[in-house]
């Protein structure tokens, strides 16, 4: 396997120097969080801190608020029209709701994977080239460079790397997932959030993504919703069960799977509901 | 007690299918009538006007003798019509949509603008005539020109393709626009590297029907006062025109029998211009057939 | 073509069309649906001679395209009847000069339906009794026992066509026209409207007869019959009449390309009149009307 | 690689140009996008204006309940709107009686019976229908559809109501036909299966579950049908006549609303002249009335939307 | 609880005589019945019995052709045009696949409840009323008692009897499932498929529709597809372990859940895949 290379490839992301760093080992700290969508209170008074270089998963039934606070965390929820926040996101020690927080910047040092393979209708080497792009990388060989970087980097090199000028919707469904964390891993984020990425895809898939998360966590921090519950047990370190916009339960997944503190954590890992 | 007879469903069964049969066959009945008017329609145009097809037809001005009568003064200025109508036409169109669809919040003033829309769409041509007529021809003095037509057509047709546009827009999935703007990249960025290139195929089918509908407006040429008997081509979009169905109308209310001919004629000519101008629609449509 | 004689016909050859300088402009004028065929034609010839003039001739019948002249949309008007004096005032007061040529001579035709067999002559007076609305629903037997008791369809021109004016002059003076007629600006919606109708009764100018004559029934009046002869001598009275064209004195004076066509249409608008049916004044007043152009350059 | 790509886009990101780009955008698209409105206003501006100055020449009550149009008369011209609404409704019914049930039919022929080859063939031809110029409709019915009722009923005279009615009919079936069908389709698969597995017909899905669902949609699509037959204009401008007449007779010359404004703006009258104002008047009245069947159509399939 | 009400006024449905009644007590057998969607081969060579007043449960993981079999069953499945069949499925000895076999016959024999509720949009009344009327039943009377035994047996009438006239999308989902079955009731069915009939419901619909099954299974014949387990382990006699178009275990439930013969079957019942 090619994961070798890959860890000498890629830097580790530098935190600058001017960030604050409040908490050790701290990317994320959720303090109080309330969210609305119009009436609807989605997420209630969400504590939680995510620790760095950590795969820190996120479990619950559906419609409990997993997705909502996955999008909170690079701000992605306000595309919603109707939606109010209240409480604090501290990402690097600074409040990502304070009123002169670029969204833009915040995002490109926060990573999304969606629950379907979202590649832009464009080539493979566009789509990874279009995260450098936008922010005004635009000499070709240090574009050369990124792309294949990236493309290692989420262990698909190999499998695209004589058709990078192939529309990305002619690939497989597993692969194109890949490319998407490629495209992710291009602008070398800090933190990668990932919506169910598996959900969509078939079991060699699963898996191979399920290497890749391992891997990358010791570059970066990840933050990964699943409904599977064997999945979050398999890659994560940490676990947080929400139930109806509330953390019923949040530790190490060790912990929650083997020894839930709460009744609820316990009916639901058994699958007597969800 | 059962209220339901099994033998009793199994002999309506029959009626019931014959009734299904019968309507079956009216319904098919209805679809083909309607082909059929368009048969006959095309039939009698071409067969009436096929004769008078000429190169020369093509070439020549109209003139009084039928025989001699050509098309090239209005085809000309339909095209010059065109080259006005489409810029004008789309930069508003495609700018409305991607306020409507993009910027605009849900609110009163946006449900306002798009009721508006709808409405704009259901007035009818000739009241765009009279629009255009007081607006471009006199009050802003553009007299019967290219331009003062060309605005005039395009502001008929402007709901349609902001409709159009809005629909392709629409249809962009939304995981492309958060997988952009999850990467860092503003509203302006995502609009023209994900959302333009993804709908244009969609815009450009909408727009392209649209202007073909453009082309065979006769009403407000006629109210905003083109001119038929036209010696000369324009050379800039100030000049006087005629245009394709300006012609065929002038023709075809001629009392001679020959000038019906060649009035089939033009409306050949003027349906090839629009059968071209669709294909390029559909080929549109299906080259760039997304498979997102 | 009807270029030939035109050196013969114009008596100031300082400039002949075919000869000069190709010109380059645009001429713009509006009018009459009667004189529109000589222009129609004039139009055609004249863009083969100088192709790169450009000339625009309208149909808003007579009143329509003084409307225009006065607003100086244009710069010659057609018409089937001298101007009026509230026209010639407007002018006036718009501040244009212009100057009157005398075209061709019309003769008014009244027509019928030629499935109509019984109808071959009438009288200025039935004329009247036809055309003049009375509140009454007007039948064929009303004029002549004799013919069917059908109801008469009545198409006439557009009132602001010069041939609807003329018409008011001599056979309705003043009163109105039935209510039922179809009043139409475009002379060929009067043709059709005859042709497709047995009751069918109308009018328009000599030359939309003379093209249509295999489809349509001239009417003899008072026993004359419109053609070249009886227009001309003014036997088919009252209904003959002169065309004119008038031009802005200012466009002649300034606009080369208005003074060439001017020229070419005085030049050549007797050939062209009878080609479409009119008939053609005398050489020495189309002379009379080269030498007022000439006066005006 | 040395530097990461963190770093460069640090650097190279011009954050005033593309602050000023995001400012500049949406408040240049607003500027377009109120063409539409402007657009509309203009329309109403123009129309009430130059109707008031007519008002001012002819009473207004003379207008809305005369019965009488005369604009031409040399003696006392009469500008009382009826007959060209008679004339209008003339067309628009002839054209509704033929379009309904055709368009309709189509409409369930397709949305239910039809499989997915006849409709990928028929719907782009109704589409071809529904793209040919009215102009060339106008000739149809002046040169082809007249003389054949002529051949058949002697009575009817070359211009009429009957010809151009049925044409503007055939014109509007493709309109009706497809919004039909979209609301038809637009009933979800699901309901049909649900009614199919009953052991319904497809005749009882369509009659007794289909069409009852799609009801405000496909009330919708006839008003909307009407509304483009009211503003129809080359089609009875060419085959109609132009005789506004307050009667009940089909087989004559008639006129309508739009073919009145054409007949005018070909020339009849100058500007400033009492006739030029009537084609706003006229133009008006027409905006009136399709606006009323617009917003009623907008307001039949919006609770069409709701139901399911 | 009117259950009790509903076992008396329902009337057990007669197989009538002419029925050739090859296989005692056997409604459906499946003969190496097999399907295609196009080139997709969705069934292979399936050779089912389904008994008579049993709870058949259908279950596999999505994609496995649960829903396939259940729609060939009253042929629904031709509503496809790209589907073939061959082999045989004999409902009450009589292969339905033959060439005069009316399918609006077939389908008034055997009621469907599907996936999502999908009630019509008319009122509850009308929704019930439906089948018999199609069958010619025109009198108010009769289509009243229709109605009310109906949503009875549906366990619905004590929640809709004041609101019969009011449109049925008006409902809860739970409710709107209930009517469909109490619309699938009227036309007094001998069978009766059900596609995940509990799938879009909260858990206390669910319950009721479970509840349901049990006390339509004294009367009717049922066939029901499900993704959960649990409920097919609570509700059904038999089991059918489906998986790629291939039945690979068919059983009594308890046998299916406690002792499973295939390795397959004991792979997806413990949540191995799936
Ligand atoms: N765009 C939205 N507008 C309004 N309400 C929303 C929106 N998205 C989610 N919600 C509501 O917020 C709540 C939480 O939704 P969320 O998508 O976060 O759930 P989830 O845990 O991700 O569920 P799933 O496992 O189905 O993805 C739900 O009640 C949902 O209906
Ligand atoms: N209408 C259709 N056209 C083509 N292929 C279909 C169609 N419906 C289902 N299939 C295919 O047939 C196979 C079986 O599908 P089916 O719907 O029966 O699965 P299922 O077991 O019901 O799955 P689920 O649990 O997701 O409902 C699948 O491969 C599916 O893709
Ligand atoms: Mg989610
Ligand atoms: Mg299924
Ligand atoms: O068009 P006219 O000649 O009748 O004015």
């Amino acid at each position: 396997m090619n994961t070798a290379t890959i860890k000498t490839k890629i830097d580790v992301p530098k935190i600058t120097a001017t960030e604050q760093q409040l908490e050790k080992d701290s990317v994320y700290s959720t303090r109080q969080l309330n969210l609305w969508y119009g009436s609807n209170h989605a997420l209630k008074n969400i504590d939680l801190e995510i620790g760095e270089n950590e795969v820190t998963a996120i479990i619950g039934p559906s419609g409990c608020g997993k997705s909502t606070y996955l999008k909170t965390l690079n701000r992605m929820v306000e595309l919603v029209p109707s939606v109010k926040t209240s409480g604090e996101v501290q990402y690097r020690g600074r409040n990502i709701f304070e009123a002169n927080y670029g969204v833009e910047e915040l995002r490109t040092r926060v990573g999304m994977v969606f629950q379907k393979p979202n590649p832009f209708p464009k080539s493979i080497y566009d789509n990874i080239a279009y995260g450098p792009r936008i922010h005004g990388i635009k000499n070709r060989k240090i574009l050369d460079e990124i792309v294949e970087k990236s493309l290692r980097g989420a262990a698909i090199w190999d499998e695209v790397k004589d058709r990078l000028n192939e529309n990305a919707y002619g690939i497989s469904g597993g692969q194109q997932q890949r490319v998407c964390i490629a495209r992710t891993l291009a602008i070398e984020p800090d933190v990668i959030l990932m919506d169910e990425p598996t959900s969509a895809l078939d079991p060699i898939s699963t898996l191979k993504i399920e290497e890749l998360v391992q891997e990358l966590k010791e570059q970066y921090s990840i933050i990964i919703v699943t409904h599977n519950m064997q999945q979050a047990a398999r890659i994560s370190d940490k676990t947080a069960f929400f139930l109806n916009g509330e953390v019923i339960e949040y530790d190490s997944t060790d912990t929650i799977f083997s020894n839930p503190a709460d009744k609820r954590t316990e009916d639901y890992i058994s699958g007597r509901f969800g | 007690m059962r209220y339901i007879e099994q033998e009793k469903v199994v002999r309506r069964m029959n009626g019931r299918m014959i009734v299904n049969r019968i309507f079956q066959g009216f319904f098919m009945f209805a679809t083909a009538l309607a082909l059929l008017a368009l048969v006959i329609l095309l039939y009698r145009i071409v067969s009436q006007g096929a004769g008078h097809l000429s190169l020369d037809f093509l070439t020549n001005f109209a003139s009084r003798f039928p025989d001699q009568a050509g098309i090239k003064a209005a085809l000309v200025g339909s095209i010059w019509l065109m080259a006005v109508v489409a810029p004008t036409s789309m930069i508003l169109g495609v700018g409305s949509a991607l306020y409507l669809e993009e910027y605009a919040k849900k609110g009163r003033i946006t449900s306002f603008i798009q009721m508006n829309i709808a409405n704009l769409a259901g007035v009818p041509s000739v009241v765009f005539g009279l629009l255009g007529l007081t607006i471009f021809v006199r009050a802003l003095a553009l007299g019967n020109s290219i331009l003062a037509a060309g605005f005039t057509m395009s502001l008929l047709i402007l709901p349609v393709i902001i409709v159009a546009s809005q629909e392709a827009i629409r249809s962009v999935p939304g995981e492309l626009r958060d997988a952009s703007y999850g990467m860092g990249a503003t509203k302006w960025q995502t609009i023209v590297r994900i959302i333009l290139p993804a709908a244009i195929a969609g815009i450009l089918t909408g727009s392209i029907l649209a202007l073909s509908r453009a082309i065979g407006e006769t009403a407000p040429l006629i109210v905003v006062g083109i001119p038929v008997i036209i010696q000369f081509l324009p050379v800039g979009v100030m000049d006087t025109f005629t245009a394709l169905p300006m012609q065929i109308y002038d023709w075809s209310s001629r009392p001679q029998a020959e000038f019906q001919t060649v009035a089939a004629a033009g409306i050949i000519v003027l349906m090839v211009v629009l059968l071209f101008m669709n294909s390029i629609a559909v080929f549109i449509r299906n080259k760039f057939d997304k498979s997102y | 073509g009807s270029t030939e004689e035109e050196t013969a016909t114009s008596g100031t050859a300082d400039s002949t069309s075919d000869e000069a300088a190709a010109l380059e402009g645009s001429v713009a004028g509006d009018g009459s649906s009667t004189v529109a065929p000589i222009l129609e034609g004039l139009v055609e010839e004249y863009a083969a001679v100088q192709p790169d003039v450009q000339v625009t001739v309208g149909v808003s019948g007579t009143g329509g395209g003084f409307e225009k002249f006065v607003q100086g949309e244009t710069a010659f008007s057609n018409a089937s009847r001298p101007i009026k004096e509230e026209e010639a005032a407007s002018l006036e007061e718009a501040g244009i000069d212009y100057t009157e040529f005398l075209l061709a001579y019309d003769g008014l035709s009244i027509v019928v339906n030629q499935d109509n067999e019984f109808v071959e002559d009438l009288t200025v007076e039935d004329l009247k009794k036809l055309w003049v609305e009375d509140g009454t629903s007007k039948t064929w037997a009303d004029i002549n026992p004799e013919w069917p008791d059908e109801e008469v369809v009545f198409y006439a021109p557009g009132t602001a066509s010069g041939t609807y004016d003329y018409f008011n002059e001599v056979i309705l003076e003043d009163e109105d026209i039935v209510e039922s007629a179809t009043l139409s600006e475009d002379d060929n919606t009067l043709v059709q409207g005859i042709q497709g109708d047995s009751n069918a009764i109308g009018f328009f100018g000599y030359a939309y007869y003379v093209a249509n004559q295999d489809t349509l029934k001239v009417v003899t009046i008072d026993g004359v019959e419109p053609n070249a002869e009886t227009i001309e001598s003014g036997e088919y009275s009252p209904l003959s009449r002169p065309l004119f064209t008038y031009a802005s004195n200012a466009e002649v004076a300034d606009n080369d390309a208005m003074y060439d066509f001017m020229k070419f249409t005085l030049e050549n608008s007797g050939e062209m009149a009878e080609a479409v049916g009119y008939v053609p004044l005398s050489e020495e007043d189309y002379d009379k009307g080269l030498a007022d152009l000439e006066a005006l350059k | 690689m040395g530097t990461s790509v963190q770093d460069m886009i640090a650097k190279s990101n011009d954050k005033k140009s593309k602050k000023i780009i995001e400012k500049l955008i949406p408040f240049l698209l607003f500027l377009i996008a109120s063409v539409s409105v402007l657009t509309t206003i203009g329309i109403v501006l123009t129309l009430i204006i130059e109707t008031i100055t007519f008002f001012t020449r002819v009473p207004f009550t003379d207008f809305i309940f005369g019965t009488t149009w005369l604009p031409f008369s040399n003696t006392e011209a009469r500008f009382g709107i009826w007959p060209l609404i008679v004339g209008t409704l003339k067309i628009t019914g002839i054209a509704i009686v033929v379009a309904v049930p055709i368009g309709i039919s189509a409409a369930i022929y397709l949305s239910e019976y039809a499989s997915d080859n006849v409709r990928r063939v028929v719907k782009p031809v109704l589409e071809v229908l529904a793209g040919v110029p009215t102009i060339v409709y106008g000739f149809f019915a002046l040169t082809f559809v007249t003389p054949v009722l002529q051949s058949f009923f002697p009575e009817i005279k070359i211009f009429n109501a009957i010809s151009p009615g049925i044409v503007v009919g055939i014109m509007i079936i493709p309109m009706i036909a497809s919004l039909s069908e979209d609301a038809m389709s637009s009933v979800p698969k699901s309901i049909r299966d649900g009614a199919l597995a009953m052991g319904s017909t497809k005749f009882e899905v369509a009659w007794k579950v289909t069409v009852p669902a799609a009801l405000s949609g496909i009330i919708a699509s006839v008003v909307l049908g009407l509304s483009r037959a009211i503003g129809e204009t080359m089609i009875v401008s060419l085959a109609a006549g132009s005789t506004p007449k307050f009667d009940g007779d089909f087989t004559g010359s008639i006129q309508t609303m739009t073919a009145y404004i054409v007949q005018v703006s070909k020339g009849d009258a100058g500007y400033g002249t009492t006739i030029y104002y009537s084609i706003y008047a006229v133009g008006f009245t027409l905006f009136l009335f399709t606006m009323a069947m617009n917003i009623l159509a907008g307001y039949m399939s919006k609770r069409f939307r709701e139901e399911y």
